[in-house]
């Protein structure tokens, strides 16, 4: 089992700042890279066409 | 009906007077051009009559809410996108007919392209389109063909006669030859001021002089 | 074939499709996996459950640094031998280099608040970090305040290089000014520091995780800048006709 | 009026815009200064409430210049003032949207700034309800100052001079108002005079600053 | 050179050069700070040495955006970089010009400031002699950010967030000596460093700086 | 003597090339006008010439400290008097004939005006009479008449025509007459950049197109 002690509140701030962090920039990555790609594509689309 | 009656206006620049004794008037579904070499004060006549100045002699009439001004520079904001710099001010003055404009200046094609990433002469477009969706009845143009080439010069003439035949009026001073030669021009050379002290000085520069 | 070619975007393009998948499942499995391992290691009899903050804390701080290392080299390449994708790269890793750190000062903070009483001290350790995070944020504030990619990319370039001498300056001058509580540290070979296996383990996955999320993140966000580039070129094409 | 606040807003976090250079800065003066005054709690704890209101401040300050300048020099301020708004909603517009992209994100990072400065617990509530209520009148009062320094070149560092001793009594009564928090005093009093100043700072300097940038104008 | 150096500073002291406003600017900061901080010796006296070297290093780089801005605008960056005179001279040059406008007129006025802040007789001394030597690189580390900054179209915050990182090192040491000149310690080490640092960025920045003019300029 | 050669040269704006191919050299004596539509780079040709920025390809040869270069800015100072002005940069450049220079573009009686209070066509006199005081061999001027009235032109025309006597050279891009009729003239519209991609790209906007 997962023993915390005392020191819960500390732990799962920790875990829980890192992740929101991690997931921030993970999320920010993503999005602009579909963006990105969508964007080119309607431009080469034009451009080509 | 008059859209805009001058009468005697005497304008100022840099404390001292430019051009002095201007007097028109424009109803609805007329146009007048203003001429005179560079320096003469047209550009300082028509901030004048647009309100971002006071005139120092003379007077000016028009309904109100009635003047859609467009300067040498055309606020726009470089990193927005064309329709949403075109938005902005068709929010601004509660006009509409975005689409309208974009067609009439063709502007369809860059719509979604920021306004950093047009030529000169785009960007003068869309700053004339402005004007479109204003809804305005009184255009105020300051050399409104910079820049642009002879197909748009075409485009722009196209447009002001439309605003006439809706019940508009324009002034616009200019250099060059708009293709509209149905309209009035007035040259101002004769009107420029007089160096002689006046009663009512127009800033520091003649109060002193 | 010489690294210098994975320099030309479509190359660039066509590598580095074929191998993010891979980075992806690598850095998932290892960084969950440290993670989660590191989350459910038994408590520590001097600092409790607190030690087990140790598993975000260092993969990030370590990141954090190597990170701006990967800046300096990435804007040397570009300033000298001019390879585009080099000074992408760089400004792709700046802003995951600045979450790292951000991760690492949050964690180190919270973690201060059982082990020294308070939420921030200016030891050297914690004060030097903050000052990486500044340089952090000016290299990516300068970045996007310069319209003109080639501009951007080169001063870009000249601010990381003056900044690397200056963080390392700062890092002494901190030295200076203020006696450390942090601890050295303590995954050094001297044995008798040495952190036992059952932490030793998972700290080891979760810094192979962080590092391959930092791969994989890095790559994307290239990715992204590339298509960007490739965007503003073709409309600039358009324009100049 | 709003079509302007939402512009302004995406301007400000668009590329180039600016958004988050105040609070940056903020970091950096709340971390210059432990470098100049020394790293122990005990030199800090009692000037934090001061750095962290001059702080505010200055960040407020640097990004004023943006406020009216980029209009004034892309022509939008002209068409602006020929447009169906007064003057002054446009003045007032501009300052809340400064307010939000400078002194909003200030107030949200501030107790976590307040912790660099070992900055009481007890006070962090106190600091953001201050800084709440003042910064819309620093806000204000800048708008006021670059209104009046629009048309010049380079005005940043008159600017600074015209506007700083405009912020004193803000400036006095909001650290008080956090001294007495820390102290368990109490911050009623300080706390009405800067929501007395803040008042009658929003509901008269757009006047003011709308006058001057009629002269800039012309 | 000399021409150069000569013509920089009789533009400061025309109107409109701004020269004086950073010590004007430096004056207000330090009467805020006691508005800020509370008025009594006990809380000022130690903070005291701290206070004046942010707040000459805060005046400093307000002006800092003159430094290429102005020459950049009007055209003369470009035939100055033409002219046979090295461009790391025409830094140089232009860094010593800031210093003597900003930086000197702040050495004077110091010791009177350092009277509002209560510092004690002893170190007064040591402030000026730590400002002396420290100030050179900032005007240096103030042209680099200017040189990097001077294409922008309102790069003040932008530079000031850029510098003030730069600008640690010598705010540490230098307020180390006047710490240690007031306590009558043995301020020798920090002025040594901070020699150091100085000398070192005299040495090397104005490269790095005439770099990211050349790239400005192209 | 050649005071300037170029070959096959190619240069860029924006990140992408302008002109390429461009081939010519100037004697001493020689002198030689640029023309081309708007935007079609010969402020950047002149810009890379005069060595503010690197070319894409191609050789650029001259003797050292030969070049002074006047843009369209003329880097005046405007809180200082137009002899301040122009004897700051003969200090600069090591060269010397103020009064000659003065005389030569019709500046004496405005000798002790600040410059903030001369006219556009007399700042740009100003501008000109700099590059008589830096003693260079090689002028390289961008539009150098603009906003000049006639008499102003024939005084550069003259000051040109004695440049060139006294074994200098001048490159020149400009849009209107000069009236040097004797000068040979170059046409940059055949030597407009093709897009293709080049193996070598000017900057990112070639690298990625
Ligand atoms: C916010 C502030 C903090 C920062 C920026 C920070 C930074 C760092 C860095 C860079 C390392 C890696 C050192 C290395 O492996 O060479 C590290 C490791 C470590 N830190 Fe922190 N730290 C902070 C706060 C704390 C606190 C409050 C504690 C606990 C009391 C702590 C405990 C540790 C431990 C146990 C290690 C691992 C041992 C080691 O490798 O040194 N840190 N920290
Ligand atoms: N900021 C200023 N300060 C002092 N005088 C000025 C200023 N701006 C313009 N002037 C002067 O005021 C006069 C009128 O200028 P105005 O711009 O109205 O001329 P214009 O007829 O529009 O010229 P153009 O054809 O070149 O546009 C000119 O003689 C000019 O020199
Ligand atoms: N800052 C810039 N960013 C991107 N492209 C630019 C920039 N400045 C100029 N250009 C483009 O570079 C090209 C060359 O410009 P350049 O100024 O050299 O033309 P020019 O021949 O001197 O024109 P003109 O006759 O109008 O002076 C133009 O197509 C222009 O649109
Ligand atoms: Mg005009
Ligand atoms: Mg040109």
């Amino acid at each position: 089992m997962i023993e915390l002690g005392k020191y819960a509140g500390t732990v799962l701030a920790a875990y829980g700042v890192s992740v929101l962090l991690l997931a921030g920039i993970v999320w920010h990555s993503v999005a602009a890279n579909a963006r990105a790609r969508n964007d080119l594509h309607r431009q080469e689309g034009r451009t080509n066409g | 009906m008059s859209l805009l009656t001058v009468q005697d206006l005497a304008v100022a620049r840099g404390g001292m007077r430019a051009v002095e004794g201007v007097t028109f008037s424009l109803a609805a579904g007329q146009a007048l051009i203003l001429r005179g070499p560079n320096g003469i004060g047209k550009t300082t006549l028509l901030r004048t009559i647009a309100g971002l100045q006071p005139p120092v002699q003379g007077r000016i009439a028009m309904p109100d809410d009635a003047v859609a001004y467009a300067a040498h520079a055309d606020g726009l904001k470089t990193a927005l996108t064309v329709t949403e710099n075109l938005r902005f001010w068709a929010e601004i003055f509660g006009g509409g007919g975005l689409d309208a404009a974009m067609s009439a200046m063709d502007l369809r094609g860059l719509a979604d392209r920021p306004a950093a990433a047009l030529s000169a002469g785009q960007k003068r477009r869309l700053g004339l389109a402005r004007l479109l969706v204003t809804g305005r009845k009184l255009w105020i143009l300051d050399e409104p063909t910079v820049s642009l080439d002879t197909a748009s010069v075409a485009r722009f003439a196209t447009a002001v006669r439309d605003h006439l035949a809706a019940g508009g009026a324009a002034l616009m001073a200019t250099h060059i030859d708009l293709g509209l030669d149905e309209v009035e021009v007035l040259d101002l050379t004769p009107r420029r001021a007089k160096p002689g002290v006046p009663t009512r000085p127009a800033g520091f520069n003649e109060a002193f002089a | 074939m010489s690294i210098w070619e994975y320099a030309n975007p479509v190359k660039f393009m066509r590598l580095s499709g074929a191998i993010l998948p891979w980075v992806v499942v690598g850095a998932v499995l290892c960084t969950v996996g440290g993670v989660v391992w590191g989350f459910l290691t038994p408590l520590d009899y001097k600092q409790g459950a607190t030690v087990k903050i140790v598993f975000l804390h260092v993969p990030a701080a370590m990141m954090a640094i190597n990170i701006w290392v990967m800046m300096l080299v990435t804007s040397l390449i570009w300033l000298i031998r001019r390879h585009h994708v080099s000074a992408l790269a760089a400004k792709a890793a700046a802003p995951v280099g600045a979450v790292m750190t951000l991760i690492a000062l949050a964690t180190g903070a919270i973690w201060g608040q059982p082990m020294w009483g308070s939420w921030w001290e200016w030891d050297p350790r914690l004060t030097s970090f903050l000052i990486l995070f500044l340089f952090y944020v000016g290299y990516i504030a300068l970045w996007s305040a310069i319209e003109d990619p080639d501009s951007a990319a080169d001063l870009t370039g000249v601010l990381c290089l003056v900044g690397s001498v200056f963080a390392l300056l700062s890092r002494y001058a901190v030295l200076f000014w203020n006696q450390g509580l942090h601890q050295g540290a303590s995954l050094s070979v001297a044995p008798g520091e040495r952190m036992s296996a059952v932490y030793r383990y998972p700290l080891y996955l979760s810094m192979l995780g962080f590092l391959l999320l930092f791969l994989a993140l890095l790559l994307i966000r290239t990715r992204t800048e590339i298509r960007r580039r490739r965007l503003a070129a073709l409309q600039a094409r358009e324009i100049r006709g | 009026m709003l079509a302007l606040l939402k512009r302004d807003l995406a301007l400000a976090t668009r590329a180039g815009g600016g958004f988050g250079l105040a609070v940056a800065f903020f970091l950096i003066l709340c971390a210059l200064v432990p470098f100049g005054v020394g790293p122990d709690t005990g030199a800090l704890r009692p000037i934090g409430p001061g750095i962290l209101w001059v702080g505010a401040l200055l960040a407020c300050l640097l990004s004023l210049d943006r406020i009216f300048a980029l209009d004034h020099e892309d022509g939008s301020m002209d068409l602006l003032a020929t447009a169906p708004i007064p003057l002054e909603g446009v003045v007032a517009v501009k300052a809340l949207a400064h307010w939000i992209t400078s002194g909003l994100p200030l107030i949200v990072a501030a107790p976590v700034f307040g912790l660099l400065l070992h900055l009481p617990g007890a006070a962090t509530p106190w600091l953001i309800a201050s800084l709440l209520v003042g910064t819309p009148a620093l806000s204000m009062l800048g708008a006021f100052g670059a209104a009046i320094t629009v048309g010049l070149r380079r005005g940043g560092l008159l600017l600074s001079l015209l506007v700083l001793p405009l912020y004193i009594p803000t400036l006095i009564f909001g650290t008080e108002v956090v001294r007495r928090g820390a102290e368990g005093g109490d911050p009623a009093t300080p706390m009405l005079f800067l929501a007395g100043i803040t008042a009658g700072v929003i509901a008269l300097v757009p006047f003011a600053a709308a006058a001057a940038l009629r002269v800039n104008l012309r």
